[in-house]
């Protein structure tokens, strides 16, 4: 446990060091990254050994404190979390076309970094309201950094989540006033189904749901996430929604009674089919490059909420390992395929996914970074998101029963790969190339490959993956 | 006796702050409200302090609310200074735009 | 019919208010105004939960504290973001420059 | 229940309705922005009549004067007085209204349950009291029990600071000072650093606390600064950027020092909680008021990096 604290102070204390003495240079934050990597790492090793660990904070016990626990999937989170971190500081202090340099986006990066680590943490549920407000307010504060142009869709994206606070709020205090408790567990072994427990369950989803931007309440993601700088994009698409879907999922996995879950399970699922098919037809069709990739988290989400709802439908452990993978494999490919992109439209000066033509020519190793997280992204195999999809796919496929499921994860996995060959065909047609405006910068396209790489490898290292998500959520 | 007494007061503070609210909703311009506010309203808030502090339990209390009316009769004079102040230059600014104008 | 149940009605309507207000209204201001609506009506549940049956709950009221400090900071940022969201002058600010 | 006191809620109630309809769907909007204002106030009297004298002193101080002060100055700033005029059609209108009195009625089912649950919680506070180092149960609560939020919740205040700094300046000049401002700002800081004071030693044993006594300060400051009598509050000035952390990092530091060298996690060592809290509450108080004055009164030029 003192491990993953250590994972969370790090970045906390180097935010903090980083603002008092106004140190600007990057490499501070990559060491720090990197101590927290291995402070995670050991974490799950520990984890491994010892089996479940919680902490009471300052030894009151629970009614009347609040509670960490570490468990093995806590502790893959941590090491998600910390290796991302790690990986797009590396590129923001390195590239030549990252925006950032000069501004706070290093304190604030690292306070993403702890903010992200004290969710994964915590499991109460007045903590976790506080956790989310920092999760908003440093996003938003991460995004007008790229200048005047960000604010509208920044100034919306955080009226929104205010809002969505408050929904989470409101469920709270309704739990509360039904239970006279904060804790997960205790809320767990309270829980009936009731008219309070149903609405609060209820605000306490839209809140979720709006601040993960799942459909249908994702309208505000394209424009912020793509607005912001390149390295924020990034981290957001890739971190910042997973936090309000974990605590989606540890709510209705763990608290809701069963009588409800299997209705809001249908509903769950029935979204993310949804999402998949809306999300893949808008990036489809958008003309901006990063906007594209933004809309494909929206349709990636469909898959984690296909999982959630599957799950709590058919009450099967093994969906939720589905969904993790899911959440780790597309923010490996998430990181690469914005890093890609941002290097891409830094170097040939547009915003348009048109400017791509003979983008092989001119950037291969981006352009390869580009398809090869995308192939992850459709889940060609042997990637992460083949690893991901193919656990997902097993039980829908065991039963004819379950076959239109599985259709419609075909038809999200042809959309995605609409989507991903839309770039990569434009890319090959070198009979035009558009020049770029400056010298491609090679470093940086082989930091963004490097994700990539790292979620073809996720696929090496299934075995032990699938065992230790098992555990913990068995 | 006392309560009496303290019930005339309370009535007529009352009594001055609805006339203070009423001169702001319904006179016609910035100063004549800031009048009628400021004016009725530190005298409203006289009476209800002279009010409570004949049925104050303690001279202490009593002495507190004194302190409080105290307070907020200059902040108020203050405010009110501002305020006029302010509309001043606006009308000021006003006045010289209709005579460049035409 | 108690405190408590009147304020907790009370609280839900004052909710729904903001909520329609932030769906429905366009001005910036207002809706950040709906917002803290919001957020004054869910205290405003918290605290009249706080206060069944007779005692105080401590534990609730700390929270609406923590949830108030919270909720001004996100409102300053917000209103801070506006402002600069929205530079344009007033037109009494248009008239003063040109006399310059 | 005796019925002058429902007949303070009824009116308390109808007040705060109006004052609310007022403010989101007022003609203009400077009245719309008082009676929010208002609104503030009055839901102070809200929390007082509850006994929840903490909140009613926060709610007065953040609610109707910090907030305040920040929609009139963003009212100031911001371009237009007149509202484009919302659709009204009739159709939608009915459409709105029946979704939102099914809303209603199921938000009251799910509400009106809980006027009677269990609360464990109270008791237990009552009887770990003696075991926190304060006698007040909210302090308590805040910086004891639940001190990670706390601690969290500094980490929010910074992060509104950090954000506001990465905004363009929006050139807004620092209107002529008067004064009799001048004057009276005089008189006013110094009553509002001895309150600040007093409020937060009383919040050991009595409502009270960090957050009111830092909120108090910082409403000082903006006076003093908006009449001229402060310089320009500069994030390069070390000493400010040392307030604005100093709270965050001295809670961290106690925190971390329980983790390696005593019982746990922000767990203070026996016997000495009542003074480590009293510490803490200083060095919030500082930082909070420190950043809540750079987020009303910073402008990019003063936080200049």
């Amino acid at each position: 446990m003192t491990l993953a604290l250590a994972s969370l102070l790090l970045p906390l204390g180097t935010a903090l060091l980083m603002l008092a003495l106004r140190l600007r240079s990057g490499n501070w934050v990559i060491v720090a990254s990197l101590g927290s990597l291995l402070c995670a790492g050991l974490a799950l090793n520990q984890v491994l050994d010892q089996g479940l660990q919680t902490l009471v904070i300052g030894g009151w016990r629970t009614p009347l404190g609040i509670r960490f626990e570490l468990s093995t999937l806590t502790a893959l989170l941590l090491i998600f979390t910390a290796m991302t971190h790690l990986l797009v500081a590396i590129y923001a202090q390195y590239s030549r076309h990252s925006q950032t340099r000069d501004t706070d986006y290093w304190p604030l990066s690292s306070l993403l970094h702890a903010s992200l680590a004290a969710l994964w943490l915590s499991r109460d549920l007045f903590n976790w309201y506080v956790t989310l407000e920092l999760l908003g307010l440093v996003a938003v504060a991460m995004i007008i950094l790229s200048g005047p142009k960000a604010y509208a869709p920044a100034l919306r994206y955080l009226l929104l989540s205010l809002a969505a606070s408050l929904c989470y709020l409101l469920g709270v205090a309704l739990l509360y006033g039904r239970y006279g408790v904060l804790d997960l567990d205790l809320l767990a072994q309270a829980s009936q189904a009731d008219h309070s427990t149903r609405m609060a369950l209820l605000l306490m989803t839209v809140g979720l749901m709006l601040k993960a931007a799942l459909w249908p309440l994702h309208l505000w993601l394209p424009a912020a996430h793509s607005s912001a700088p390149t390295a924020v994009s990034a981290l957001l698409s890739a971190l910042v929604v997973k936090g309000p879907l974990f605590i989606l999922w540890l709510l209705w996995s763990r608290v809701a009674p069963l009588e409800m879950t299997e209705s809001a399970g249908l509903l769950f699922a029935l979204a993310g089919i949804v999402a998949l098919l809306s999300g893949g037809w808008a990036a489809l069709r958008t003309p901006l490059l990063k906007r594209l990739v933004a809309y494909s988290t929206v349709a990636q989400l469909g898959y984690a909420l296909l999982a959630l709802g599957l799950l709590l439908r058919w009450q099967q452990s093994e969906l939720s390992v589905a969904l993790w993978l899911f959440v780790l494999a597309h923010g490996l490919a998430k990181v690469s395929m914005f890093l890609a992109a941002g290097e891409m439209q830094a170097t040939l000066g547009s915003r348009r996914v048109a400017s791509l033509k003979g983008a092989t020519q001119t950037m291969p190793v981006a352009m390869f970074a580009f398809a090869v997280a995308g192939g992850s992204l459709i889940g060609l195999p042997p990637s992460g998101g083949f690893v991901a999809k193919w656990v997902l796919l097993q039980p829908l496929l065991a039963e004819p029963i379950h076959w239109p499921w599985a259709l419609g994860v075909l038809i999200g996995t042809l959309a995605s790969a609409a989507y991903v060959f839309r770039v990569v065909a434009l890319s090959f047609d070198r009979a035009e190339a558009t020049p770029p405006n400056f010298n491609p910068d090679p470093f940086a396209q082989w930091l963004a490959l490097l994700p990539a790489i790292a979620v073809w490898g996720l696929a090496l290292f299934s075995q032990p993956l699938i065992r230790w998500l098992t555990e913990a959520s068995g | 006796m006392l309560a009496w007494l303290s019930g005339v007061a309370l009535v007529a503070g009352a009594f001055f702050f609805i006339a203070g609210t009423l001169g702001l909703l319904r006179f016609p311009d910035v100063y004549s409200r800031l009048h009628a506010v400021t004016k009725a309203d530190t005298l409203g808030l006289g009476l209800v302090v002279l009010g409570l502090c004949l049925r104050a339990p303690s001279w202490r209390a009593g002495l507190l609310m004194l302190l409080v009316w105290l307070l907020v009769m200059a902040s108020s004079t203050t405010a009110c200074q501002l305020l006029a102040r302010y509309q001043r230059e606006r009308d000021q600014l006003a006045e010289e735009d209709d005579n460049a104008s035409p | 019919m108690s405190g408590t149940t009147f304020y907790l009605c009370l609280g839900v309507v004052l909710w729904l208010l903001g909520l329609h207000g932030l769906l429905r209204l366009q001005q910036t201001l207002r809706r950040i105004m709906a917002i803290n609506v919001m957020g004054s009506s869910t205290f405003m549940v918290m605290v009249a939960l706080a206060s069944r049956d007779g005692h105080n709950d401590p534990v609730l009221q700390a929270l609406v504290v923590t949830g108030l400090v919270v909720a001004v900071s996100a409102t300053a940022f917000a209103l801070r973001l506006a402002v600069a969201h929205q530079p344009r002058r007033s037109s009494r600010q248009s008239t003063r420059e040109p006399g310059e | 229940m005796p019925a002058p006191e429902l007949l303070l809620d009824l009116t308390l109630g109808a007040l705060l309705l109006i004052l609310a309809v007022a403010a989101l769907h007022g003609q203009r909007l400077y009245t719309g922005i008082i009676s929010f204002i208002a609104f503030g106030l009055l839901l102070a009297l809200v929390w007082a009549r509850f006994g929840a004298p903490d909140l009613a002193l926060a709610e007065a101080v953040i609610g109707a004067g910090l907030t305040g002060v920040l929609l009139l100055s963003a009212l100031g700033r911001s371009d237009s007085d007149s509202e484009p005029a919302p659709i009204r059609a009739p159709a939608r209108m009915l459409a709105a209204l029946l979704l939102g009195v099914l809303v209603l009625i199921l938000l009251l089912r799910a509400v009106l349950p809980l006027a009677q649950g269990p609360q464990p919680l109270p008791a237990l506070v009552a009887s770990q009291l003696e075991a926190s180092g304060v006698s007040h149960p909210v302090t308590a609560v805040l910086l004891n029990f639940r001190a990670w939020d706390t601690l969290l919740e500094l980490l929010v205040l910074l992060l509104a600071v950090l954000g506001v700094r990465q905004l363009r300046p929006s050139g807004q000049p620092q209107p002529g000072v008067w004064p009799l401002l001048q004057a009276w700002s005089r008189v006013l800081a110094p009553l509002s650093v001895l309150t600040a004071g007093y409020l937060l030693w009383r919040g050991s044993h009595a409502p009270g606390g960090a957050f009111q006594a830092g909120a108090l300060l910082a409403a000082g400051v903006v006076m003093l600064r908006l009449a001229g009598l402060l310089p320009e509050l500069r994030w390069a000035y070390w000493p400010l950027r040392a307030l604005v952390l100093i709270g965050l990092a001295l809670f961290l530091s106690i925190a971390a020092a329980g983790a390696w060298l005593g019982d746990g996690w922000l767990s203070y060592p026996p016997g000495w909680s009542g003074p480590l809290i009293l510490l803490i509450e200083v060095a919030a108080t500082l930082s909070i008021a420190a950043s809540l004055s750079l987020l009303v009164v910073g402008e990019r030029k003063e936080l200049e990096r």
